[in-house]
This record gives structure tokens, sequence and C-alpha cells, in this order.
């Protein structure tokens, strides 16, 4: 019962985020919302993108991956090699993007996620550098001065990936493969002593998670013209991680809350240059200070509706 | 009774320490046997080899005949034998529910991609692995407490949990470490109905290590005794009392 | 020699301990038993400072402790072996010791207390140099027991000491523990193992989720058909 | 708009409203800053009388040396302060993510200091309300290896670019084209990137390649640096850069004694006796404690009048009419040089070529395009 | 011969990185924290030393010891401000607030004084480069290897040796066992922040002499080089961090002058991961698996 309940939950909640995309549609296309409060939006979808997906990897499966920027630089380019050199259609470029992403993810994790902690951390943020300094040094793609692109990321793709993301990642976690993932970050050794092969699932939610940071890197590289090696460094893994830590670990509407609360920040705080990374920097350290834990802890929004709804379902029985 | 479990001359090192030397060992069918020795003797590390948690230097382990040696903790698991260890390791924030789902996992039907698209298959695979978790739990007195986080259980009940997971994984062999180490005498005594009650139940194997005596003998049909390593007697509760080696290395003088 | 009088300890909204009070005298053995969960650990940590109560008082010879951090309260003699041993793994047998001895100064009294450790566990002796983490368990419990007693306490707390024992070890631990007793150092003592602790202390106390249910000498509680019943086993 | 509807047009109570996109934090910040403080000196002077009675009112934001952060910050100043013209970035990436912003919002957008060609002018089309203030890369090239090859008589000649940058790549491109045209020989070709501090093993290569005269066409950080310790490792032949080596940080990093014998290409020399470069200095050092400009505070000084001009030419703070006026510039006196425009709406100026002695920039030649 | 000028070349780097790095190690050794603040220390270190030279116009020794004085405190505040109160929080709660303290610290400086770089005076310390059979040996770069050569030894020392690493040890085991041996904790952590300050500081002040430009973000890339070069070396081991240092020195000069210089860091991740991938716990570090 408690199964067909949840399924009740995802399914509404799929049709009003439809209805809310469908709404949105209209307004951006009728002109009746600012090209930058667009842009802004634009960028909180691809941020949602990237910490949802990172949120899969250190979240729900415990693997302190702090090189997330390596894999949206693969999908950026790999994107952007598809629309501007091969003259690819768009939904090729994203597909092309996330499966890029992932390869790399497989590339990367088979041999390093054996590793533990920090020296995980510090190899997958050597990974993050490698790709980085590897797209600094291929003309073809432009070498430092990077590449343009032609803005090609519109709401409905840039929402429907968004939601594609969120459903994806949540059905995971969701489902015994999800557990699995979980019961490694838990305990990895009891993980295996319960039969999960620990392996598999922490390079399957190191994928999963690459190929979705991968998509965002295609949105990100259609939407503000250029990309170049030095937007894609450790900072911006940092940036990534930020959201997932901020937002509660373990905790997916953590990760988003904190990705729109963070970019509205940073965007706002664009027009006061000499002070902005003072306050954010101090926001920063005063959200750790405060709720160690994350904004969310490792609840979930959902969390908060579910007395309410016992109640409804109490009522009706 | 049939053979379950052989090993022969199983041994591992550690550098220069040979923590486990030249073990043989064999279980039948059904039988509930204790492993005792002294701090150190190498137990635990017995129990590392049987379920691959370190792979051993020498030597060979078969369960029902097939070869064990080298296999992956978790390939090991689906061969049939689980465990519970020494210092509780829970998955400490997941539920009480979640916790026996995990052991389930290998026994999952349904494919990462069916629970991404939300298959029919999901669903029904989920509800199965609910609906028998739930059975299960109810068994070991948990499912008042099924939604609550692991961590938050009393040390007993998490024990018990500890015990009902590996139970899950549906064993031919459990082998559990320590069961009743930091319970009082009372609670030693609704563990030892609990083990005797799921070995009834699910027909089962079992090895255990305990330094409470009371429950050794209590329990175990046969005794293997290790020092330093290697094996210095075997036999009925009986025979271990008054063997004199278990005594000097081992039990001290009287046994109350 | 300490009292402690109606203390309140609470983990966030758990309250642990409620209202206990509890009185040892000098050169008792006192122990503590109790159910899994039932404080026992919380009333030892508040006692040597690791947790503050947030009400009641603590007296250890006529000082008012309750609330003071754990330093200043192991300067005044009260020394605190941990449930699950805590050894420092990385350090060497010696070192462990050494640091026992962090608070005092007097070079020749830490000699001879290393001597009268060594004595009192040769074991330890012969592993002087070999890393703790890497001793068995019973060891550990030693030189843990060797490690508190560095600081020349007059009073000794511990936590569990025969967790996880042979049989063998339990009964060595317990001769120690009286012969500590015998020089002259109280000795508050947290035991699963009713049975032995009873055997060897002069008085106990009984606790329930955190609040003393029973107290009395060691006789009269053993002799208690509720307090078989439910800590000594129906045996 | 929903809610900026009430603030209109830039021309608002007799001010109009100018935008300036730039690094202020970040990787390049210090570019930024130096360009922003040019800008904020122009505004002030400017202001003093006015445009036809008008002000000018500055609006900045901060792209933190990101091109994503730096498309949001330009539509920012397009759609929500709605200003007039905006100052692109200091680098050609972040002026490059705000390119198609100025197109599609038809609002002339002028970069200081980027000189990427592609930022005005790309696959045969002009980007026709983008402009520039600083040369364009070939033209330093050229005349740097003009002056190697009949000044310095330099026979071979090696070249140590920063490849994080565009303004370094196509300085040399354009040196190396000219330089093997006079007959010289390049003999080494390294690399580095911003924000290098060793560079000992690079300058160890090139010495062993024994070249008569390197090119090192960088900004003053990184090339203050290499000087020094090319001078360290005993590597004395001359060295040469364009204008992104102009800061007077560059003597106090590289000192006074390495820097002999070291050569650069520049709008303007700020020890010329021209008085628009004198009262620069001067306004420059009296509003920022005494600091010197480097060529990005120039640069950044030269596009406000740049821009002030085409306003007061246009007569009217109407974006599109700017624009117009821009591309007609012809002649005008500002301090980096004369300027006029060329079709593809890059300046044409005038070179200098200055000689370090004792830390002081010396005049030596001036060059005409 | 060439050869071997590189060879010092990237002694003389590494020598850099492994001075930053002890620091960083200690810090981590002690407290399981990755201190991305260490590298913005550094700066801090860096700028002390560069205005007691020229306003105070106090010579090279004087400053240093300024520098170090007033970074060691600088790290106990951050301590007790930002990491403190975390300590009982997961470690990635406090890698988060050590990336805002680096981010605070980085844009604090250039609020202040604007990101343009300042230049230290040239000729600090006058000292001599040996010419070695036509190998060219900066004196600097001698006195580099040579400080951070003795500071490890002296760490060493400190940490195995004395009453205070003991106490250091043993905090870093158990914080609970170790207040039970009478050890303030607080005091023993802050003393562990202010001894690896103390070194940033040292190391941002030679850096300053050695290369003269500082600037506020200098401490980014010197800080991860140096963290990486810990995790080489394994985290936590003080030798390790000099080797790790040096070794990474090296490897960047030897890529720079086989001709790449532009895969210089790439190559040095590279390394670093296949070292990782062989020895998973760094050079100098057992593996210790988890005891099951
Ligand atoms: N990973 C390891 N590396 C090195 N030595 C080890 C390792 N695991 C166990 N040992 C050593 O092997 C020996 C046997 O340890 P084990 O844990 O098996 O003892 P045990 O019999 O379970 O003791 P106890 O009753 O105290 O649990 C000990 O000396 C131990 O220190
Ligand atoms: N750090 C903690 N945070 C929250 N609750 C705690 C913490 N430590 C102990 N508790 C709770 O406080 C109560 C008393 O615990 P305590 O460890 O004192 O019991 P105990 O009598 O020592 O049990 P045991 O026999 O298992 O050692 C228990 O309910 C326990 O769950
Ligand atoms: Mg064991
Ligand atoms: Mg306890």
């Amino acid at each position: 019962m408690k199964i067909l309940g949840q399924a009740k939950f995802f399914w509404t909640s799929v049709v009003l985020a439809v209805v809310f995309a469908v709404i949105m549609q209209f307004l951006i296309a009728g002109g009746s919302i600012n090209q930058f409060y667009v842009n802004t939006l634009f960028f909180i979808g691809i941020n949602i993108i990237l910490a949802v997906s990172l949120h899969l990897i250190i979240g729900i499966t415990g693997q302190f991956s702090i090189g997330h920027a390596g894999f949206l630089a693969v999908g950026a380019y790999a994107s952007a090699i598809m629309t501007m050199k091969l003259s690819m259609p768009f939904p090729v470029a994203l597909i092309v993007g996330g499966i890029a992403a992932a390869v790399a993810g497989l590339i990367i994790g088979i041999p390093t996620l054996r590793l533990r902690g920090d020296y995980l951390a510090i190899a997958t943020l050597g990974f993050g550098e490698i790709v980085r300094i590897v797209f600094l040094n291929i003309d073809y793609v432009g070498g430092a001065s990077g590449m343009t692109v032609s803005h090609l990321t519109t709401w409905p793709w840039l929402i429907g990936c968004v939601l594609l993301t969120i459903i994806v990642i949540v059905n995971f976690t969701n489902s015994t493969h999800g557990r699995a993932c979980i019961s490694i970050r838990e305990n990895e050794i009891a993980a295996d002593a319960m039969g999960i092969n620990t392996t598999y699932y922490k390079v399957a939610a190191f994928a999963l998670g690459a190929f979705f940071a991968g998509i965002a890197g295609a949105l990100y590289a259609h939407n503000f013209y250029i990309i170049q090696p030095t937007n894609f460094g450790f900072l911006k893994s940092f940036d990534i991680l930020i959201f997932v830590v901020l937002g509660g670990l373990g905790s997916m509407s953590g990760a988003v809350i904190a990705a729109i609360l963070l970019t509205i920040i940073s965007t706002y705080l664009q027009s006061y240059p000499e002070l902005r990374m003072v306050i954010y920097s101090l926001v920063l350290i005063i959200m750790m200070l405060y709720r160690p834990q994350g904004l969310m802890g490792t609840k979930e929004i959902t969390s908060f509706f579910k007395v309410g709804k016992s109640a409804k379902g109490r009522n009706a029985a | 009774m049939t053979q379950l479990l052989k090993v022969e001359n199983a041994g591992i090192r550690f550098g220069g320490l040979k923590a486990v030397s030249d073990v043989n060992l064999e279980l039948k069918k059904g039988e509930l046997v204790g492993l005792i020795g002294p701090n150190g003797a190498g137990k635990t590390t017995f129990f590392n080899l049987l379920t691959g948690v370190y792979v051993p230097t020498e030597g060979s382990i078969s369960l029902d005949g097939e070869k064990l040696n080298g296999l992956a903790p978790f390939k090991i698991t689906k061969k049939g034998i689980s465990r519970t260890f020494q210092n509780i390791r829970l998955f400490s924030e997941l539920s009480v529910l979640d916790n026996v789902k995990v052991a389930y996992h290998a026994l999952a039907k349904h494919s990462i991609l069916s629970s991404i698209f939300r298959l029919p298959a999901h669903f029904s695979g989920e509800k199965e692995m609910e609906e028998k978790a739930i059975e299960f739990l109810k068994i070991f007195k948990l499912d008042n407490v099924l939604h609550e986080k692991a961590k938050n259980l009393p040390y007993g009940q998490q024990r018990r949990l500890e015990i009902a997971r590996a139970l899950a994984a549906n064993p031919k062999l459990l082998l559990l470490d320590e069961p009743a180490a930091g319970m009082n005498p009372q609670e030693t005594e609704e563990l030892m109905n609990l083990i005797a009650l799921i070995r009834e139940k699910f027909n089962l194997t079992i090895l255990l290590i305990e330094h409470d005596m009371l429950l050794v003998m209590g329990v175990c049909e046969r005794i293997y005794v290790l020092d330093h390593g290697q094996l210095i007697a075997e036999g009925t509760p009986e025979q271990i009392r008054s063997n004199p080696k278990v005594i000097e290395a081992y039990l001290g003088e009287e046994v109350s | 020699m300490l009292k402690i009088n109606d203390i309140n300890v609470y983990y966030g909204n758990i309250h642990a301990l409620k209202g206990v009070s509890l009185e040892i005298n000098q050169g008792e053995i006192v122990t503590l038993i109790g159910a899994n969960g039932a404080g026992k650990s919380t009333l030892l940590q508040t006692i040597s400072g690791l947790l503050k109560p947030k009400t009641g008082e603590i007296i250890f010879e006529n000082e008012h402790v309750a609330g003071k951090v754990a330093q200043s309260i192991v300067k005044r003699g009260i020394s605190h072996v941990p449930e699950g041993r805590r050894v420092f793994a990385n350090m060497s047998v010696e070192e462990n010791l050494d640091l026992g001895a962090y608070l005092r100064k007097d070079k020749k009294g830490i000699k001879e207390d290393f001597e009268k450790v060594y004595q009192l566990f040769p074991r330890l002796e012969e592993r002087r140099k070999q890393l703790s983490g890497t001793l068995s368990g019973g060891e550990q419990q030693m030189l843990a027991m060797g490690r508190a007693l560095m600081a020349r306490p007059r009073l000794l707390l511990l936590d569990e000491p025969s967790m996880g024992l042979a049989p063998l070890l339990v009964k060595t631990i317990f001769q120690i523990i009286e012969e500590i007793n015998k020089t002259g150092t109280t000795i508050l003592l947290v035991e699963q193992n009713a049975n032995m602790a009873l055997s060897i202390a002069d008085r106990a106390y009984v606790i329930e989720t955190g609040k003393i249910v029973a107290s009395g000498s060691a006789e009269e509680l053993s002799q208690s058909d509720q307090i078989r019943a439910a800590y000594l086993g129906g045996h | 708009g929903c809610n900026s509807s009430a603030s209109s047009d830039g021309e608002k109570g007799g001010t109009i409203k100018i935008g300036a996109n730039l690094e202020l934090s970040g990787g390049v910040a210090s570019y930024g800053q130096s360009a922003k403080e040019g800008i904020e000196l122009a505004i002030q002077e400017i202001n003093k009388k006015g445009i036809d009675g008008k002000k000018l009112e500055l609006v900045t934001v901060d792209n933190k040396s990101d091109a994503a952060e730096a498309t949001s910050g330009a539509l920012k100043l397009a759609t929500q302060d709605k200003v007039v013209a905006m100052i692109g970035a200091a680098t050609s990436t972040n002026t490059l993510a705000q390119v198609q912003i100025a197109q599609d919002n038809k609002i002339p957008l002028i970069t200081p200091t980027a000189t990427n060609a592609t930022i005005t002018f790309k696959d045969g089309k002009l980007n026709d309300f983008v402009f520039r203030t600083c040369f364009i890369d070939p033209f330093q090239g050229t005349v740097a290896a003009n002056f190697a090859t009949n000044d310095l008589k330099a026979k071979s000649a090696a070249v140590l670019i920063d490849s994080s940058s565009d303004y370094s790549k196509g300085l040399a491109a354009s040196f190396k084209k000219a330089f093997k045209a006079n007959g010289g020989k390049i003999v080494a070709e390294e690399a580095y990137v911003a924000k290098d501090t060793d560079f000992h093993a690079t300058l160890t290569r090139i010495k062993a390649a024994n070249p008569d005269y390197v090119f090192l066409p960088g900004f003053y950080e990184e090339v203050g640096l290499v000087v020094k310790q090319a001078r360290e490792i005993g590597l004395t032949v001359p060295f040469m850069g364009g204008d992104g080596w102009d800061s007077p940080k560059l003597v106090d990093i590289a000192g006074a004694a390495s820097l002999e014998n070291t050569y650069i290409t520049n709008h303007y020399s700020s020890g010329d006796s021209d008085k628009k470069v004198q009262d620069f200095v001067s306004a420059f050092k009296a509003k920022y404690d005494g600091k010197s400009p480097d060529a990005f505070g120039a640069l950044g000084y030269d596009t406000v009048y740049f821009l002030a001009d085409a306003i007061k030419r246009a007569g009217s703070s109407d974006p599109k009419k700017i624009q117009k006026a821009l591309a007609e510039t012809d002649g005008l006196e500002l301090v980096s040089g004369k300027v006029k425009l060329d079709k593809n709406h890059d300046p044409i100026k005038a070179a200098v070529i200055l000689e370090y002695v004792n830390g002081q920039q010396q005049y030596k030649t001036k060059v005409n395009p | 011969m060439e050869l071997i000028q590189q060879l010092v070349n990237g002694i003389s780097l590494g020598s850099i990185y492994a001075l930053i790095a002890l620091g960083y190690t200690m810090v981590y050794g002690i407290v399981k924290l990755i201190n991305f603040a260490h590298g913005d220390v550094f700066m801090v270190g860096a700028f002390i030393g560069f205005y007691s030279i020229t306003i105070l116009h106090l010579g090279f020794f004087p400053s240093l010891l300024i520098s170090m004085v007033v970074c060691a405190l600088f790290g106990v505040i951050i301590e007790r401000i930002a990491y403190k109160p975390l300590r009982n929080a997961t470690r990635i709660a406090a890698l988060i607030t050590a990336i805002g303290v680096s981010l605070f610290i980085e844009y604090g400086t250039i609020y202040l004084r604007g990101a343009q770089p300042e230049a230290y005076p040239s000729n600090l310390v006058p000292l001599k480069d040996l010419d070695v059979f036509g190998v060219k040996i900066s004196g600097q770069s001698i006195l580099i290897l040579g400080t951070s050569i003795v500071l490890m030894i002296l760490l060493q020392f400190i940490v195995h040796k004395t009453k205070i690493g003991k106490a250091m040890r043993a905090v870093s085991h158990d914080m609970d066992a170790a207040r039970l041996m009478g050890i303030n904790v607080n005091n023993t952590i802050s003393a562990t922040f202010a001894i690896g300050s103390a070194l940033a500081g040292a190391a941002g002040v030679i850096f300053g002499m050695y290369y003269t430009k500082i600037e506020p973000l200098m401490g980014i890339i010197p800080g991860l080089k140096a963290f990486v070069a810990a995790v080489l070396g394994g985290i936590g081991i003080i030798p390790g961090a000099m080797t790790g240092g040096l070794l990474l020195g090296v490897i960047e000069a030897l890529v720079s002058a086989a001709g790449y210089s532009l895969w210089r860091d790439g190559v040095a991740f590279v390394v670093l991961i296949l070292i990782l991938i062989f020895r998973p716990a760094g050079l100098f570090g057992k593996n210790i698996r988890e005891k099951v």
C-alpha cells in the first residue's frame, strides 16, 4: 500500500512539474519574463542537474568525489563538438554529452573507486584537472581560448532535462538499487557481506552521476555562448560540492534547494563586486556553522508532507 | 547429515604474523558449532577468511563442494554464507526495514532500468521485498520498529537486527561473531533462545564465536578451539570443558 | 569520598540520567549494574567530566566538580578506563602509559609507577615497544587500566573491563581489580557481568533507564530474587 | 518586464546609464580591477562637465572571471538596468560571452582590452554593435618582429607565450610570420599558463636553444617573473613583449636590473611628454594614492572617452545612434593614441616601442600602421 | 648537463611545495581536516612579510619571524571560530567551511587592498649562486631546501618526541580518551594550528623572497599542489609531505624540460592517480584496512 502511495505521489509530482513547465514556456515565449531572469532560471536549472547528479555520488553512495566539473567539461565539449563542428542537431548533442561524460566516469571510476575518503577525493580532483588540461591542449576545441557555441538551450530542453534528472535519480534512489548504494555509504564492509556488489554499484552511481553532469554540460555550453577550460577548474567542482553539502548530505531536495538559493544569491551579488565573494563566503561559513548537517539534514522535503498524507489515508480507510 | 562446509589447511599471514594457520574444519548441515579461543587467537580472522574479507594465503575453503577461495565477499554471500560482526555494522541511517531489504537485494529480480522508469517489474519486485522483510522482522519481534533508524535502536535490538539482516540474505551457513558481547546474563539467555529458534525455523547451520561459556556450552553441539591461529581442540562441550590444553590456554582453572 | 546528588544528563533531547544520586566511600569497590543503555557509561562519563550534567552536583573530596573539564578532574585524582578500552592504537605501550601520567611532573614518581604497572601486568612489560593497536583484546584492557593507574588516581572508574575477554582473562582482570583496590585505590566498577562484579564488590547500585532502582551491599543484592531474575540470569 | 518597468531608459533625471561587466573577482581579477580604476577616473572627469549637461552613471557587475557569469551580467545590464552602452570584459573569453547579447539587444559593447579578432568580426560577418579600444593582435607582433630584425639584428628568436590568453597567442602568431618573412629563424616555442610562477625549467630549455632574442607576449604578472628568472639562469638576450607588459608592477617584480635589454610595443609611453598622457598619469596617481596606471587602466580610461565622444556626436542616448557614432569615430585623441576605426570596428592606432632602462620606460620609436 | 640543471630546478620548486605541504600534513595528521585555507594563510604570511619589510623596514629574518607569529595567531583564530564548532560534525561539513574560510581570506584581502600584485624587494638575502660544472644552483633555492629539511626534522621531532607532540597524536587518535589523560584538547589543537600556520607563514615569506611576486590569490595553486604533495607522500606523514613535494617539483620540471610545459600539471595529476592506484594511501602511508 505504501508503494502504491509512492507511485501516486510520484505521478502527481510529475504532472505538477509538467504544468509548471508549460506555463513557464508560455510566459517566456510571450516575452513577459525579463531575459535576465530567464537566464538566471537557466543557470539555476543547470546547477540543479549538477547538484542532483553529484548528490547521487556523494550523498547516496558516499563516494567523496570532488572532480564533478570534469564531467561537466566533458559533456560541454562533446556536445559543442557535435553542434559546432559536426553540425548535429541539439538533441543529439545532449545525448552525446551525457554519454561521453558517463564514459569518462567509467574510465576514472573503475580504477579509483577502490580508494577511500580523502584519497578518493584528491584522485577525482586530479581527474577534473586532467580533463581541463586536456581540453586546454587540444587546438581542435580552441585550446585555452575556448570554443564559441551557438545558443541552443531552450526552456523546454532545460526543464525537460532537469525533470528527467530528478525523476531518474529519485527513482533510482527509491529502489533496491538505491538502497544498495546507501548501504555502501553506511558501511561498505557490511554491504559487501550482505551480497551487494559494491564495485558495481559505486561505478554505476558514478557513471549515472557523470551522465547527468554531461547533460548539464551540454546545456551549459549551449547557453553561455562560449566554453573555455578555465570555466571547469576545481573551484567549479567545489561550487557543486557546496550545493550538495549545504543542502544536506543525502537529501536530494536539499541539494536542489541549495542550488537554487546559492545561484540566486550569487547572481544577486553580481552587482556588489567589491563585497560579492566576501559575503558569499560568509554565507557559506555561517550556514555551515549553524547547520552543519546542511539545510535539510538527511530529510527530504516530501517527509514534511508525510504526516498530513498518512492522516488522510487513515480517514479513507 | 551431509557435509556443508569444508576447510582444509586454511591460513593467512599478515606480514610476519601467522594469524590463522593450517586450520581444518568441517560442518555438517544443520549443526550448531562454537568457535572459542583466547583474544587474538584468530577467530574473527577465520570468519574473515570464510566470508572473503581476507583471501587465504594457503589452503582451501569449500561450501557444498564448491570452492570459495578468492571469491569476492558479495559472491560468497550469494553462495550461502552470511555473518554478523564483532562490532555491530548496521546501516545506521537506514530504517530497520531497509536494513533487511538490503540483504534481500541479491534476490531482487528487477533491473536498474525497470526501477528508473518505474516499470511494473519494479513495483512487483519492491512489493514482494517489502512484504517478505516485514514477515521476517516479525519473527525477530522487530516489527514494531520497522521505520525506526537502525542507529536509534537500543543495543540489544541492534544485535538482533544484525542477525535478522544476516538471515535475510538467505544463507545456508550463518556465522555469528560474539553475538552476546555486551549483554547481561538475562539478555544472553534471550539470545540463546532466539538462536535455537532460528536454527529450527530456517534449517540453518551455525558457527558462532563467543566468550560467554554459558552460552557456548549451553547451545553448541560441538566446539572448536583456536589458539595462536591453530586449532588446539575439537569436541563436545563436555570434552572441551575438561580438555587440559583448553583449560590452560583459555578457560582457566575452574569453570562455573 | 564521592557524592553525587540528583544529577540529570541529556544527549540533546534524550534524558539519559534522571536524578541519579550515589555515594562512594574511601577504599570501597562499588559496582553499578544495569541493562544495555541504562546509562552506566553516561554516569561514568559525567563523573570524569566528558559530559556535563544539566542539573545536580558531584562532590569529590568536598569539592564541587560537576561541569569541570576532564583535565581538572583527572588532576584531582579520578581516572576513567572507558568502555571499549580506547587505547591510542598508533602509539607504543610505553607511550600510552606515559600519556597516563600526562599531568604529572614528578619524574621519579612516574618511574616508580611504571615499575608498579609492569609488576601488575608483566605482559605489558614484554610488549613495551609494541604498537598498542596490535595487542590482543585482553592486553589492551590491561593497558587501559595500567594507563589509568599512571595518573595515581584515588578513584578509578572502570567501564565494563571484562567485555569481550576470554574467560581466563576475565578472571585475571577481576583479580587485578581487587589487587588495585588493596593498594588503596577506590573503585567504581560498571559491569554487565553482574555475577562477577558482585562477587568482588562491597556495595552495588542498580540502574534502569537512567534511574537508580536499587542499592545495597553486594551480598544483599545478589540474594534479591528480583535482581537475580533481571541481571544474573535464571540459573 | 516584471518589476523593472519603473526604471525606464538609461536616460533618467539627466543621467546616462552605462554598464561595465568586468573580472572583479576570480582568476584575473587584477586585470578587471585595473580597468575599473581607469573607467571610474574617466567618468569622474567627464561628469565634471557632463555630456550635454547629462551625467554618466556607471553600473558595474562582476563576472567572476567566468563566461557564464559574464553572460548573465550582460543580460542584467541590458535588460534590467537598461544601460545605453556596455563596457565589456577585460579578457576575450568573457567578452565573447557578451557579444551575442549586445547584438540581440542592440546595445553597443566596447571592450577595453579584449584582442581576439572574432569578437568584432566572425565568419565573414561584422558584429556591428561590438567595438574595442585596444589594438588587435597582428599589428603589435609585426612591429616587434621588424624591430627585432632591423634594430636588434636578431637572426634567431624564441617565443614564449601565455597559452591561456588569445592576446598572447595572437601576438606570437603575427610575430612568427613577420620574423620568418624577415629571414629570421624561430628556434624555440614554449608556453605557460596564467598564474604560473616557476619558469626555470622552460627557460632552461630556451637557453639551451640559444636564441638571439626572446619574444614574450604576456601580461606583466608572469612576464616579470619570467624575465627575472631568465636573468637568474643566465639568459641575457633581449626580451620583448607587447602592451601587456605595461604596468609599474613589472619593474617591482622583475627588478630594474633584470629588465635591462628588454623592449615593449605599446600604445603610448607613460613617460611621453604629451599633455594628454601626462594629465592622465597624474590624475590617476592623484585618485589612487600615487599608484601608476597600467595598460588595463589606460585602456579602460580611453574606453569611456571613446564612448563619451560617440554619445556627444550622436546627440542622443539612443543605443542605436550611439552605435552609429562609434562606428564613425575618426581621429579621436586618446591617451593610447589617435583612433580611427577600420571597417571591422578595430581601431587603427600607432604603436610606440619602448625600452626599459634603469627600470624606466624610454621611448625608442613610433611605428604607424 | 641540461638534465641535471632541470633536476635542480625541480628540487627548488619542490622544496617550496614541501614547505607548504609540511603544515598541511601536520594539521591533517592531527585534526583530520583538509584545511583548504592553508594556502591562504600562506598568502597572508607573504603579505605580512612584505609589509614588515616595506613599511616597518625590517630585515628578512625579523619579518619572517613576525609573519610566522602573526600567522600562528591567525591559524588559531580561524580554528576557534570556524572549525572548532564543527568538531563533531561530518568531516565534509568542515571541508566546506574550510573552503568558505579560504574564499573569505582571499576576497577579504582583495577587498582591503585590491587584486593587484605586490613585489618583494630584490636581493633581500644576498646569497651567492653556485656554479657546479655548469649547473647553476641559486643560493636561495639551497636556502629553501635547507629550511624545509630542517623544519621537517624539527616537526618530526616535535610530533614524536615532545610532550605536546604526544598529546597531539593522542588527540588525533581519540579525543575523548585524550581528555581522560588530562590533555587539554582545545589547546592541543590550537597548538597544531599554530605550528601549521606558522609554517605556512614562513613559506609565504620565503616564496615572496624567491619569486618576488605576491598577490591575494597566490595561495590557491601552491595550496593545491602542496595538498597533492601531502597526499602523494601519505597524508599526515611528515617525511611523506617532504618527499611528495620534491617529487612533484621534479616531475613538473622534467615535463617542462621535455617541452610539454602545458601538460605539466596534467602529468603531475596522472602520476598522483597512478601512485594512488598502486599505493592507495600514498608513498609512505600504510594502507591499513579497517579491521573487521
Ligand atoms: N588486518 C590485519 N592486519 C594485521 N594483523 C591483523 C589483522 N587482522 C587481525 N590481525 C591480527 O590477527 C590476530 C587475530 O585477530 P582476531 O581479530 O582474529 O582475533 P580474535 O580471535 O577474533 O580475538 P577476539 O576474541 O579478541 O576478538 C591478532 O593478533 C590481530 O592483531
Ligand atoms: N552520544 C550519544 N548521543 C545520544 N544518545 C546517547 C549517546 N550515548 C548514549 N546515548 C543514549 O543514552 C542512554 C544511556 O547510554 P549509556 O551508554 O550510558 O548506557 P550503558 O548503560 O553504558 O549501556 P551499555 O551496557 O550498552 O554500555 C542510551 O539510551 C543511549 O542510547
Ligand atoms: Mg574477534
Ligand atoms: Mg556502557
